[in-house]
């Protein structure tokens, strides 16, 4: 056991390049349990977030501060009946969210939380993440035929469309950064995940700030763009709720609907990532160039155990602010664990950081540097969780020919200029 | 075969209609025209209307209504309640507008006796009605935005409406169906500390409206939502009976309130906000500026209630004579009428009520041939009904 | 300081180790081949199509073990997520009732069988002869360098047109003549 | 409810002016009715050239509009009132009652009189159109058309009395608002609108038995047999 463990540490590749099996196989279980609790996170942090934007409290009464209500609504949608209406074509409605999950999931096997923390490696990562989670739109296709029903099937027709129409002006915007990889002596660019964020590490700055603004304009038509495509408000046509009850998955419930919640949030998480590698310095922190000193580094690998001691910090001040009746005794008690829980594994990270502060190879700063690597790649995923719920909080809903325009004739001829420019720019500079 | 056979699932299921449509030859997913029920358990009909959608893809080739699912036979009830038996029904109608449903009863009533309330009661009902019309205001505004897709005004414009209610209820007891107007006055002395809670909304909720307008007037993703949907022009809407806020913002600069002022609204100073191109943007500028003068409104009379009586001279038993009435008032939502026919008796021979949602729901079809179905959801938000308004 | 500076030239390297090769050969072309039949069987269009992306993927797998992952990759954006898309998308729309009740194989099928069978038997002697055809069959594999290569090919290197840069703009041409084609025959007015 | 006292009808006083009514008489598109229909009310004749429902039991009496016998119903008076008077004679009788005006009006009028009121007397909003059933009645039904001028800021009501049984003249065509209105007077009353482009139930389901708003509807009787085989109800209640 040991010995699988430690032909991983040693390693500055990925498991799958390493033909390393057994971590290979750990990353797979990883990431799944992983995205799992992160969708269940999500579920909380959207549901707490969105209900004090609207001066409500959201969940509070599933343990305190409703921290359990994602288990229990987890709980609860597994015992419901799975109701399978007698028209709808049975195998395919029974398949449907399947084909959604996987291919949400199936993204994150080159999604890289650090230069060696990911499953694989692959030659065409981006090419083969924007592949995969195209295929997501299969799922919402085919269940919105399956249900047999009108709802669904305008919530298909409109989820197809509309996911053709983004992925042309977010595949534009991709390669544009891809482009930027190539701004090297070699003249070489990658389609790998890690290429890419190595080559941003190479040339000393992300590519949203390269060749000002045309970074920026291809990242904001990627940021508008994946949120179509994930079918998150204002763009959440498919499912919208006032118009066509509940879209592609009217027909679902129980354990099958949140499948698709599940698909859904992970592909939001998925593309965030994209977003992050491409555009934000994927796991990097900021400024590796600049502040290289060991000082600095190791000031930025305090970050994660400052942030959860900060986040512990919050649950005992909300264990202190509970209400003192006997009636909040086991939310209080709980809440006081949480913390609790939080402040050691602060405490654990902090102890690691201190222990792996030297740049070597010892199974501390291996660790370290892990940790450092993964924390900062998944702050910035989260901001762009954040910047999801905050869209849905804010706007109206865009309507479906305004949508397609606004696809078509706005985003499509703006990434396609951004593209040229930025090669015209890369030839001239280079 | 007719769609209107409520409750029938096999009438549910082959829905066709005077929209000229043909069941049994069609394919069922053809890919020229699509029939959808929308309601009457959908998250945008507002309650139970039920619309069924004639599809071309998307776009919308004609509607129809079939309403009737909340009919409680509230014209029938009346001709066998008495005229004070019945006054607690009329709240059942519009139940978000239930002041401004009891004001019509009673001064119809009122005028079919020859009587009139004391100037007294004629402030505390100008005041309760026009918080109502806020009230009433406010939900549309929170469930229109709901169903173009914005959700956060919901909340907010529900937060500031508990502040009417609350008002309602210190001063009625009851928050949504007051019953807070009696024929020939009010039955309650304002509350102590009326006019201040009053005057503490209105400055509360001054600044409230700014941030609702805040949240949509001049959001892109709102003005493309609202801007030229739902036209309708000021001919067709006057041809179609609409009124209210749906036909002042077709450019028709006519309120009940200062065309054929009733109660005391002739003292008091507002301005009739009116729409140029009768679209949705319209409407809801339209509303939110009669919000804005109801405040006024309301300034004006809670400074100047009169100290004196709040019943009239009205007989225990409320007999009328023999004659017939029609009278109407500007309901938040449009003209509310009242037609009592008299035989001379406790009860109301025959009572009529003329609905504001119900007429102007008529108007939907027009507004909505060659839109899109998300604009069905967000015209009929903007025709702001009731359904049990429109069924009674 | 910087191992992923060091990672990167790793990555350009290490070759990706194969792992249980046979099974995952077997189970790709044994999915390729079911679900082939499962398209030309099953009377219901949607099924159909949903067999056919598998099939599609599967074919996407064989590429990837041949080290062809860029062909793997555009295999599964191309056919996989947006023809096959566009497929279920006309599906959805026409009859799929009436088109269910049809007649699913017409009369000239014996003669379709004959040329399945034609190709068949070019394969497998393209197998058992295989060996003294491609006598430089044990080429070097580059999966770290695949798509530079096909780039190179495509559009040549350092100043030099590619092999293949002329046809490839034929091809581009080609299929913007059929783009425009189309919108003419689509649309009423242009 | 013995209120109905029928005002004795004032005996229809000839006046027979065909050449000079139809030239005065509104718009082109209606010469041709106008020009009939006193005729038809001045001579009482049975055949009614315009009435689809044909009814020909109608006696000279028909022209009387009973009304309920009120306290001061006093006689409205306007230069709108004069001219429809010469015109159509006593088929018509103007009202004021409580400062609310209507017309009584003969069921033969009907459309024509209400398409006048609109196209030349700008009442250009039908506000209401609704009906009151009075069983002891032989013309059981009151029906009322609620209408508004915006030009004039006024309003005006006017009824007519029908049998039951019998139908009226749509006013759809005048006013498209009439179309629900109709419709729920249909529902409620069981009064037939010839010419409605879509005369159906519509607050009540479609197969549903009775017209809730007769007099002889109990308040508490309902459609047993239509609750027990669509709702699956088995008392039907």
């Amino acid at each position: 056991m040991p010995n699988f463990v430690m032909s991983y540490l040693g390693s500055t590749v990925t498991p799958g390049q390493a033909g390393n099996q057994f971590w290979a196989l750990m990353y797979v279980l990883i990431i799944f349990a992983g995205v799992s609790v992160a969708v269940m996170a999500m579920n909380w942090l959207e549901r707490k977030a969105l209900a004090h934007f609207q001066i409500r409290l959201g969940p509070m009464r599933v343990g305190p501060h409703g921290l359990l209500q994602p288990f229990a609504d987890a709980l609860k949608l597994m015992l419901k009946e799975d109701i399978i209406p007698t028209e709808a074509d049975q195998f395919v409605f029974w398949v449907a969210p399947l084909i959604g999950l996987l291919a949400s999931f199936t993204v994150y096997t080159v999604i890289p939380f650090g230069p060696s923390q990911a499953v694989s490696d692959m030659n065409i990562g981006i090419l083969f993440m924007l592949g995969v989670s195209s295929l997501a739109v299969l799922g919402i296709v085919v269940a919105g035929w399956a249900s047999n029903s009108h709802y669904p099937l305008i919530g298909a027709l409109r989820s197809s469309a509309q996911m053709v129409s983004y992925e042309v002006a977010m595949g534009l915007a991709v390669v544009s950064a891809v482009l930027m990889t190539s701004m090297n002596a070699s003249g070489t660019g990658t389609l790998s995940m890690i290429g890419i964020v190595q080559a941003q590490q190479q040339q000393g700055i992300w590519f949203i700030f390269k060749f000002f603004p045309l970074g920026f304009i291809a990242f904001a038509i990627f940021a508008i763009a994946m949120v179509a495509e994930t079918n998150r408000a204002p763009f959440d046509m498919a499912e919208a709720e006032s118009e066509l009850t509940a879209g592609y998955h009217t027909e679902y419930s129980g354990l099958r609907w949140s499948l698709f919640m599940l698909a859904e949030y992970a592909a939001m998480i998925a593309v965030s990532s994209i977003a992050v590698t491409l555009w934000l310095g994927g796991w990097m922190r900021p400024f590796p160039n600049l502040l290289q000193a060991p000082a600095w580094e190791f000031i930025f690998s305090l970050f994660p155990g400052l942030t959860f001691a900060g986040l512990a910090a919050i649950a005992f001040i909300g264990t202190a602010r509970m209400p003192a009746q006997s009636f909040f005794r086991v939310q209080r008690i709980g809440l006081a664990v949480f913390a609790a829980l939080l402040g050691f594994i602060a405490l654990l990270l902090l102890v690691i950081a201190v222990a792996g502060r030297t740049a070597d190879t010892s199974v501390a700063a291996r660790f370290r540097e892990g940790i450092d690597y993964v924390y900062w790649f998944v702050l910035k995923v989260a901001v762009f969780m954040y910047l999801f719920i905050w869209y849905r909080a804010t706007w109206p809903r865009y309507r479906f020919d305004q949508l397609m325009r606004i696809g078509w004739k706005v985003m499509l001829p703006i990434a396609l200029g951004v593209l040229m420019l930025t090669a015209i720019v890369g030839v001239i500079v280079s | 075969m007719s769609i209107s056979e409520k409750g029938n699932p096999n009438a549910l299921a082959n829905a066709v209609s005077n929209l000229d449509l043909d069941t049994p030859e069609k394919p069922y997913l053809d890919s020229n025209e699509l029939i959808i029920n929308m309601g009457p358990q959908h998250p945008a009909t507002h309650g139970v209307l039920r619309v069924i959608l004639k599809l071309d893809g998307e776009k919308v080739l004609g509607t129809e209504c079939v309403i009737g699912y909340l009919h409680r036979g509230v014209e029938k009830i009346a001709e066998n309640r008495t005229y004070t038996m019945f006054n607690p029904y009329v709240d059942r109608m519009d139940y978000c507008a239930a002041v401004s449903n009891g004001l019509g009863y009673c001064e119809a009533v009122e005028k079919l006796m020859n009587v009139e309330a004391p100037a007294r009661a004629q402030y505390i009902r100008v005041i309760l009605t026009e918080l109502n019309r806020i009230a009433s205001h406010q939900l549309w505004l929170g469930t229109h935005a709901l169903d173009i897709g914005a959700m956060t005004p919901l909340f907010y414009t529900f937060r500031d409406r508990e502040e009417i209610l609350k008002i309602f209820e210190r001063y009625c007891g009851a928050r949504l169906t007051t019953h807070a107007f009696r024929i020939g006055g009010c039955q309650y002395e304002t509350y102590a500390g009326f006019e201040k809670d009053v005057t503490n909304f209105l400055s509360f909720f001054a600044p409230k409206i700014d941030e609702y307008e805040a949240l949509l007037t001049t959001n892109r993703i709102w003005l493309e939502r609202t801007k030229n949907v739902g036209v309708i022009s000021a001919a067709d809407a006057i041809a179609l009976g609409v009124t209210g806020p749906v036909l002042r913002a077709s450019g028709v600069k006519w309120d009940l309130r200062k065309a054929q002022p009733y109660a005391n609204y002739s003292k008091f100073d507002f301005e009739i906000p009116i729409g140029e191109n009768g679209d949705t943007y319209d409407r809801y500028l339209v509303r939110m500026e009669e919000m804005r003068q109801s405040m006024r409104i309301i300034e004006q009379a809670v400074g100047g209630i009169p100290e004196g009586p709040i019943m009239g001279k009205v007989p225990k038993v409320i007999k009328p004579p023999v004659g017939e009435i029609y009278h109407s008032i500007e309901a938040p939502k449009g003209e509310l009428g009242y037609f009592i026919v008299s035989d001379g008796s406790t009860q109301p021979y025959r009572l009529r009520v003329r609905p504001p949602s119900f007429v102007n729901l008529q108007a939907l079809d027009i507004m909505v041939r060659g839109l899109l179905i998300a604009d069905v959801v967000a015209v009929i938000g903007t025709i702001d009904i009731v359904l049990g308004e429109v069924d009674r | 300081m910087n191992p992923a500076l060091n990672s990167a030239a790793a990555t350009m390297n290490t070759g990706m180790a194969p792992v249980a090769t046979p099974w995952f050969f077997y189970a790709l072309a044994g999915a390729a081949v079911i679900s082939a039949l499962f398209v030309i069987t099953r009377r219901n269009a949607v099924h159909s199509a949903l067999a056919l992306i598998v099939t599609l993927l599967s074919v996407a797998g064989l590429y990837l073990m041949l080290y062809a992952p860029f062909v793997a990759g555009v295999q599964i954006i191309v056919y996989a997520g947006g023809i096959m898309v566009l497929f279920l998308f006309v599906i959805m729309l026409v009859n799929v009732e009436r088109s269910s009740k049809e007649r699913q194989f017409n009369r000239i099928w014996p003669v379709g069988l004959a040329a399945a069978c034609a190709l068949m038997a070019l394969f497998v002697s393209a197998l058992v002869k295989g060996r003294a055809l491609f006598p430089e069959r044990l080429v070097k594999l580059s999966e770290g360098t695949n798509t530079q290569d096909i780039a190179k090919a495509l559009y040549g290197d350092a100043g030099r047109m590619g092999q293949y840069t002329f046809a490839f703009e034929i091809a581009s041409l080609l299929l913007l003549v059929a783009i425009l084609g189309a919108v003419i025959m689509t649309k009423k007015k242009i | 409810m013995a209120e109905e006292v029928k005002t004795p009808a004032p005996p229809p006083p000839p006046q027979p002016q065909p050449a000079k009514t139809g030239p005065s008489g509104g718009p082109e598109g209606e010469k041709k009715p106008t020009a009939e229909k006193p005729a038809a009310a001045e001579s009482a004749a049975p055949a009614k050239p315009a009435a689809p429902a044909g009814k020909s039991d109608v006696p000279a009496k028909a022209a009387a509009p009973a009304k309920p016998a009120v306290p001061t119903p006093v006689p409205w008076t306007s230069p709108l009132v004069e001219k429809y008077r010469n015109q159509y004679g006593s088929a018509l009788e103007a009202l004021t009652y409580l400062g609310q005006n209507y017309l009584s009006v003969d069921r033969s009028l009907i459309p024509d009189i209400l398409r006048r009121l609109r196209e030349d007397e700008q009442f250009d909003y039908c506000v209401d159109v609704t009906a009151a059933h009075y069983p002891k009645r032989e013309k059981q039904f009151d029906v009322i058309w609620i209408l508004y001028s915006f030009a004039r800021n006024e309003r005006m009501r006017v009824k007519t009395q029908i049998a039951d049984g019998a139908s009226i003249a749509s006013a759809v065509s005048i006013w498209p608002t009439a179309n629900w209105l109709e419709r729920e007077v249909y529902d409620m009353f069981g009064i037939r609108f010839d010419g409605h482009p879509d005369l159906k139930r519509i607050l009540l389901p479609d197969g549903w038995k009775g017209y809730p708003l007769r007099k002889d509807y109990g308040i508490l009787q309902q459609d047993t047999e239509w609750v027990q085989i669509n709702l699956g109800i088995e008392s039907g209640q």
